[in-house]
C-alpha cells in the first residue's frame, strides 16, 4: 500500500476529485495548506512591523491504495491538476504498512474502500 | 432660523448616520461573497469610497449636484468647500439647516459609488478604482443628482425619484455592468467555482443595510412625519415581500431555501421601493416587493448562466430592481400618500408614467455611456486590472501587502 | 393632525429602525453559540422571521392585535392590510401617526418570534419553523399583545407591561420550551460538547442588542420625554449590573469569567427591566438586574444540568428573567416614576402585585399550551426535525444547500 | 420642566444610543488586531468596561464629575445614585432632562475606559484591569471631567473641548501609554510579528465608531440645531481627510495603501476633530484631518520603531490626535461657527490658545502620573500581568477558559 | 517507529484523546481536514454557480509510536472512535526512520515521549 | 528520499523558514495543527458544559529531501525552532518512494527542486 499525497492548486481540487471519482477512487483526505516552492516570496505589511509572505493557499490530497493503482493514480491527478505554470505542485509517494476501517476493524487492501475493489 | 424645525433636524442627522453606516454595511454584504483572498480589497475599496466621496462633496459634489441651475444640466460652484451653505435654511428643505441637507445628501453620493465598487471585485488596481471613483462621481452622479434633485431636467419633467431610484441604484447598476464589461471577466469565471467566503458576513451587512435603509428612505421626507413614517412602513414591508419571494422562488428551482438568496431578495425589494418610498401605500409595496423578487431572482439566474462577470450583481439587483422601482411608481404613486402629486398609471395619470419611463431611459443611457468612457480612459492610462500572478494571489496581498486572517 | 409631535415622531421611528436591528443581533447572538456547521441556518431563521412576521403584521396581525376589541381577547380585523392606518393619530399614542406606532409594534413581534427561534436551533427543517412561526405569531403572540397593550383583559387588570416582558420575553421564553420538548434533544447531546463556534459573534450580537434595547424600552415610552430617559437609564443600569453579576457569579462557582456568561448576563438584565422601565428608578434598576443576573445564571446552570436542550436558554433567560421583571415591576413601580400608575407593593399597593403574578401565571399557561398544540401539529404534518444523517451533516448544507465559511 | 425639548431629548438619547454602540464598536477595532489566542480577552475588557463604568457613573461617576464644584477639583457627592438627577432640566442644559445629560455623558467616561483598554491586549490579568479601571475612572477620568465640564478650573480658564479632546482621547491616551510602561512588552515583542487575526473586524469597529462618532460630536451641541450639524459635517470630514491622508502617506512610504492604515487614519481624524467639532468650519476640519492623518502616521510609525509595546497604538493615535485637535481648536476656533466664542489663533485671540496649550499640559501630566501610581499599586497587589505560561496560552483560555472560534 | 495516522469524526477526538492519555500515550498532533469515503456528495448551490460537496468535516490523528505499541494503539482508537456507521474513518500505519525532540536534540524511541517509555 | 516533518512553535515559523531558504531548501509545505505533548491539559468552560484543552497550536512543516540532507535539515530546524522549552516539538523523518513535479511530470529527485539539485 502506498499513501500518495498531492499538493495541488484549491481551484483544481474539483476536478481532481471528480476525476478520481470517475475511476473508482472515493477514498480520500483533504487539508488547506500552505506551500513554498518556485515562486518568490512577497513582503506584508503593518502597523507594527512587517512580514513576508512566500506561503501561497494550497490543497493537499492524501488517498491511500494498492501498488499497483500508484501510477495510474498520480498520472490522472498530474492531468487534472496541471495548468503549465509555476506553482502546480507536488505529488509525493509514501508506503504505508498497513491500513484499518474503524467500523468494520477490517485490514489491510479491503479496509481501503478504494480502487477496483 | 424661522422655520428651522429642530425635530426633524434629529431626524435628518440620525438618518444621515444612518445612510452612512450601510457603506460599511455594503461591505461586509459584498466582502462575504468573495474569496478569502480578496475581502480587504472589497473593504478597502467600501472604506475609502467613504472618504474619498466625502471630501469630493464638501469640495465641489454638493455645489455641482444642488448649486444654482446651469441650464438644467449642472450645478455652479458657488456652493464650493460648503462656501454659503450654513446653518440657515435654504430651498431645499426649508424646515432645515443648510448643512443638514447638504450632509445627507452626501451619503447618497457615497453609498452609490460603493455600489459600483462591487464591479471592481477580486480583480482591480486599488489606484484605478480610486481614479475611477472620482471621475464617476464628477461626471455621472453630480450631474444625475442635479438633474432629478438638484432642479434639473428631470426633476422639471415631473419625474419622482423619493429616495434614489433614478439616481442612486439604476445609475450605480447600469454603471457596474459597464465596468465589468471594460474590466473583463475573473481569472477562471465558469471553469471553476467563486465559493462566498464568509456567509455570515453577508447577512451582518445585510441587517446593517436594512437599518440604514430606513434612514435613507424615511429620511428623504426630510422631515419626521406621516410621510416618513408610510416611507418606513413601505420600505420594510417591501424589502420583506422581496426577500420571502426570491426565497421560495429559489427554493421551487433549485430545490432548497437559500439564505443568500433571502438577503439578496431583501436588497432588491429595498432597491424598487427607494424611488416610491414617499408616493405608494402599503398594497402597493407588497406588489412592488413581490416583482422585484421575482423580477431580480430571474434577473441574477440569467445573468449568472451568461458570458458577463459582474460579479456581485450590481446590475441585476440596483439597475433591475431601480428600474422595476422607477416604472412601478409611475403606476403605483398615489395623492393620497403624497398630495404634494398627482398620482401614476393606476390614478389615471399617465403623465407621471411617462415621466418615469424617459428618465429611466435617460439614465440608463446616460450613465452606461459616460461609464464606458471613464473606465476605458482609466484603463488605458493606469490599467483597470492587475496582472494575472497578482490575480492569482489575491488583492489583498498584492494591492494592499495585508492578509484578511492570521 | 393637531395634536402630532414631529419630535416623538422622529424617536420613535428611530427607535423603530433600532428594535429592528434587534433581530440583526440576535441572529449574532445565538449564531455564534451554534457550531459551525448550522450557523447559515440560525441566520436564516432569524432574517426570515423579519421578512415573514412583517408580512403578517400588515396582513392581519397589526390589526387582530390592537385592531378593535372582541371581548378583551382579540382586535377585530378592520385594520388589516393596514386599512385604515395613516398619517393621523390614534387612540394608542395621541402623538404620533398612526403608521409610526404601528410599525414600532412590528419590530416587537418580529424580534419575539426572532426568540423563540433558538428553540429550533440546529435541528430543525426550515419549512416546519415558518409554519410554526407563522401560527404562533397569530394564535399566540397577537393575542397576548391584545390582552396587555391593545386593550384586552390583562391590560384591563391593570398588569404593567411598558415594553414587553409578558408579551415579548415570558412569552417567547415558555414557547421556547415548549418547543424544545417536542423536537428533542439534539444528536450527541451530554454525550459529547457543542463548542460555540464563533464568540466574537456572539460578542458583536450583544452590542447590537444593547443598542437596539434603547429604542425597545425607550421608545416605549412613545414620546422623546423623561419618561423614556428613564426608561434609557433604568435599562442601561439594569444590563449592567446584571452583567456584573452574572459575571462575578460565575466567576465564583466555575473559577473563570466567563465572556459568554458576562453577555448573558446583560441579556438577562435588559429581559428583566424591560417590562419595568417606564415605572421604576435606578436604585431599583440596580435591584431588579442583580436579582435577574443571579437568577438566570443559576436558571441556565440548572437546565444545562438537566434533561432538556433547550439549547440557547430562551426559556432559562427570557422567561426566567420576564418573570422576574414582571414580577419585580409589581414590587418595585413607582407613581413618582410614572405618575399614570399607582405604584408597587413598596408603594403599598398589593394590587399591583396581584395583577402582575395574575398576568404571569396566564401567559406563561396559555403561551405554553397553544406553542404545545401547535408544535405537534406542525410536527405531525411537516416532521419539525430533520433525520440523523442531515443534522450531523449540518442544516447549513441539507437544509439551505449553503457553506458559511469556504 | 418648561424649557425642555422633545426634538432634542430625541437627538441626546439617540447619541447616547450611538455613543454606547462605540464601545462593542471598539472591542471589534481592536479585537480584528490581536492575536486569535487573545480576542475573547479584548471582548470581554471592552464589555466588562461597559458594564463596570456604567454601574460606577450611577453611584458616584455622576456626581463626582458634575456635581456641585467643590474649589474648582472635583464634584460633590450630591447627585450619588442619581438622587436628585429626574426629568427636570439641569444647569448643563436646560433643554434636556437632567437624566438625558447624565446618561450621555456616562457613554462618554464609559469609551473613555474602553480605549485605555487597549494598553493591557495579550498580557493583563482581567482582575487587574477591573480594579485598574474602577481606579481610573473615580481617580482621573471624574476630575478631568470635572475640571472641564463640570465647573472646574480648566472650564473657567476658557479650554475649548467640544466633545472631550481633553477629556476623553488624551486623558486615556496618555494613560496607555503609562500603563504600557507598568506592564511591559509582550514575550516575543520585536523577536517575532504578531499578526493581526482579523482585519475585517476592524473594520467593521471602524464602521461603527465612525457611525457612532456622530452622536458623539453632534450629539455634544446637546440640541439639534445647526451647530450638531456642523459638527456633523466637520466630523465626517476630518475623518475623511485623515483616512486618506494616512493612506496615502503610508503609500508613499511602505510602497503599498494599508487597509489598517487608512482605518486607523479614520480614527485619528475623528479623534483629531473631536475638541473642535462645534468650533471650527469645514475648510478648518480639512486641514485639522491632514494634519492628524500624517502626525499620527508616523507617530505610529515611530513607536512601533521604538521599545515601548503600546500594543494597539491608543497613544499615538487618541494622545497625539487629541493632543493635535486640542492645540488646532486654539488655532482654527471661529465666532462664525459658534457665536459663543471668541475664536482662536486665526481670529487674532491668542488667549484662546494658551488655554488651550495649559489644558493640554495639565491633562497630560496628571493623567499620567495618577495613571502611573494606579497601574504600579494594582500591579504590587495584583499582578497586572499573567504568567509567561499563560500569556504562551494565551488570554483567552487562561483568563476566561473559553475558546473564541471552534 | 511507526506513525498512526487516524481519520475520526471530530465528535469522537475528546474520548479517543481521553483513552490514549490513560495508556499512556500524550503525544499527538490533530489538524482539522475534511475527508471522502462512502458517502453520497451533496449538491450546491450559490447565485453564481453550483458545486459538490462530498466531503465531510473529519479529524485527522498522527502519533508517532515505537513498532511495540502500534496494534495497542490502534486497537484503542477503532473501538473509541467507532459508531458503526458509514464515516467512521481509517487509520493507517506507516513507517517512521526516526524522531527528534527539538528541545534537546534526543533521538529515536526516546524522542517520543510516548508509551512505556 | 525522505520526508522531514516538523512540529514547531508557530512563531518560529518565519526563522526556520528563512534558514531553509538560505540553505537553498524552498520548497516546503506549511500546516495548522494542534499537538499535545508533555503539558498538561486545561479545562474550559461553557454555558452548556465543560470541555478540556490540551492541544496547543503548532505549526508542521513539511519538506521532502534527498537521504543526503536529512540530517542537515533537522539539524537545522532544531537550530532555529528551539526556546529550550516544553512544547518545543518533534521532527519526524519518513521514508518517501517518489516525487512527482505535476507541471513537468519529471519524478524523483529532480522533481523536489530543493537542496543543491
Ligand atoms: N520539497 C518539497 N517538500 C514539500 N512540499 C513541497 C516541496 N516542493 C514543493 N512543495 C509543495 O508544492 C507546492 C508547489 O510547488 P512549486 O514549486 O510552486 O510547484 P512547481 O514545482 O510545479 O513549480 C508548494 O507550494 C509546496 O506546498
Ligand atoms: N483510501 C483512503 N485514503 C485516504 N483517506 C481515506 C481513504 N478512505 C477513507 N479515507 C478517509 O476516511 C474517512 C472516512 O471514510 P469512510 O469511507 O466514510 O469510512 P468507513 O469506511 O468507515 O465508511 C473519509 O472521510 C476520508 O477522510
Ligand atoms: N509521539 C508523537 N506523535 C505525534 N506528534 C507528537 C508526538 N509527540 C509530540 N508531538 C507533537 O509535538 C508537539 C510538541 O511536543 P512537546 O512534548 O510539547 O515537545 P517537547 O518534547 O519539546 O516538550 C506536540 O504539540 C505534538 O503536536
Amino acid at each position: 500500500m502506498y499513501k500518495i499525497e498531492a499538493i495541488i492548486r484549491p481551484e483544481k481540487l474539483q476536478e481532481v476529485k471528480k476525476a478520481l471519482e470517475e475511476k473508482g477512487f472515493y477514498g480520500l483526505t483533504v487539508t488547506e495548506v500552505k506551500g513554498r516552492g518556485r515562486q518568490k516570496g512577497i513582503k506584508l505589511q503593518w502597523r507594527a512591523g512587517e512580514y513576508i509572505i512566500d506561503l501561497i493557499e494550497k490543497t493537499k490530497i492524501e488517498i491511500v491504495v494498492r501498488e499497483e493503482d500508484v501510477d495510474e493514480l498520480t498520472d490522472c491527478i498530474c492531468q487534472k491538476a496541471s495548468t503549465g505554470k509555476v506553482g502546480d505542485g507536488k505529488i509525493f509517494v509514501m508506503p504505508v504498512k498497513d491500513a484499518v476501517r474503524i467500523r468494520t476493524m477490517e485490514r489491510g487492501d479491503a479496509a481501503l474502500g478504494n480502487g477496483k475493489i | 432660523m424661522s422655520d428651522i424645525s429642530a425635530a426633524d433636524t434629529a431626524w435628518v442627522m440620525i438618518s444621515t448616520a444612518m445612510v452612512m453606516l450601510m457603506t460599511p454595511g455594503l461591505a461586509l454584504f459584498y466582502g462575504g461573497m468573495v474569496r478569502r483572498k480578496n475581502i480587504l480589497s472589497i473593504l478597502a475599496i467600501c472604506f475609502a469610497t467613504l472618504a474619498l466621496i466625502s471630501v469630493q462633496w464638501v469640495l465641489i459634489g454638493y455645489s455641482l449636484s444642488f448649486g444654482s441651475d446651469i441650464s438644467g444640466f449642472i450645478g455652479g460652484l458657488d456652493w464650493g468647500l460648503m462656501k454659503g451653505v450654513g446653518v440657515e435654511a435654504s430651498s431645499y428643505a426649508t424646515n432645515l439647516p443648510h448643512i443638514v441637507f447638504s450632509i445627507f445628501q452626501m451619503m447618497f453620493a457615497v453609498i452609490t459609488v460603493g455600489i459600483i465598487a462591487s464591479a471592481f471585485a477580486e480583480r482591480a488596481k486599488f489606484i484605478s478604482f480610486l481614479v475611477f471613483a472620482l471621475l464617476w462621481t464628477t461626471l455621472v452622479y453630480d450631474p444625475l443628482a442635479h438633474w432629478v434633485w438638484g432642479g434639473g431636467f428631470l426633476g422639471r419633467l415631473g419625474a419622482l425619484d423619493f429616495a434614489g431610484g433614478l439616481v442612486v441604484h439604476i445609475s450605480s447598476g447600469i454603471s457596474a455592468l459597464a465596468v465589468s464589461l471594460v474590466i473583463g471577466k475573473r481569472n477562471g469565471f465558469r471553469e471553476y467555482t467563486f465559493e462566498p467566503h464568509n456567509l455570515p458576513m453577508t447577512a451582518i451587512g445585510t441587517g446593517l443595510l436594512w437599518f440604514g435603509w430606513f434612514g435613507f428612505n424615511a429620511g428623504s421626507a426630510l422631515s419626521a412625519n406621516g410621510l416618513a413614517a408610510n416611507a418606513l412602513l413601505v420600505t420594510n414591508t417591501a424589502a420583506s415581500t422581496a426577500a420571502l419571494t426570491w426565497l421560495f422562488t429559489g427554493w421551487y428551482m433549485d430545490g432548497k431555501p437559500s439564505i443568500l438568496g433571502m438577503l439578496s431578495g431583501a436588497v432588491a425589494g429595498l432597491v424598487a421601493i427607494t424611488p416610491a418610498a414617499g408616493y405608494v401605500d402599503v398594497s402597493s409595496a407588497i406588489i412592488i416587493g413581490f416583482i422585484a423578487g421575482l423580477v431580480c431572482y430571474f434577473a441574477v439566474l440569467y445573468r449568472s448562466k451568461s458570458n458577463v462577470d459582474e460579479s456581485l450583481d450590481a446590475f441585476a439587483i440596483h439597475c433591475v430592481g431601480g428600474v422595476l422601482g422607477a416604472l412601478l411608481t409611475g403606476i403605483f404613486a398615489s395623492s393620497i400618500i403624497n398630495p404634494a402629486i398627482r398620482g401614476g398609471l393606476i390614478s389615471g395619470n399617465i403623465t407621471q408614467f411617462t415621466a418615469q419611463f424617459i428618465s429611466v431611459v435617460v439614465v440608463l443611457v446616460y450613465a452606461f455611456t459616460v461609464t464606458l468612457i471613464i473606465a476605458k480612459i482609466v484603463d488605458a492610462i493606469f490599467g483597470l486590472r492587475v496582472n494575472e500572478q497578482e490575480e492569482y494571489l489575491g488583492m489583498d496581498i498584492t494591492q494592499h501587502k495585508e492578509k484578511a486572517y492570521a
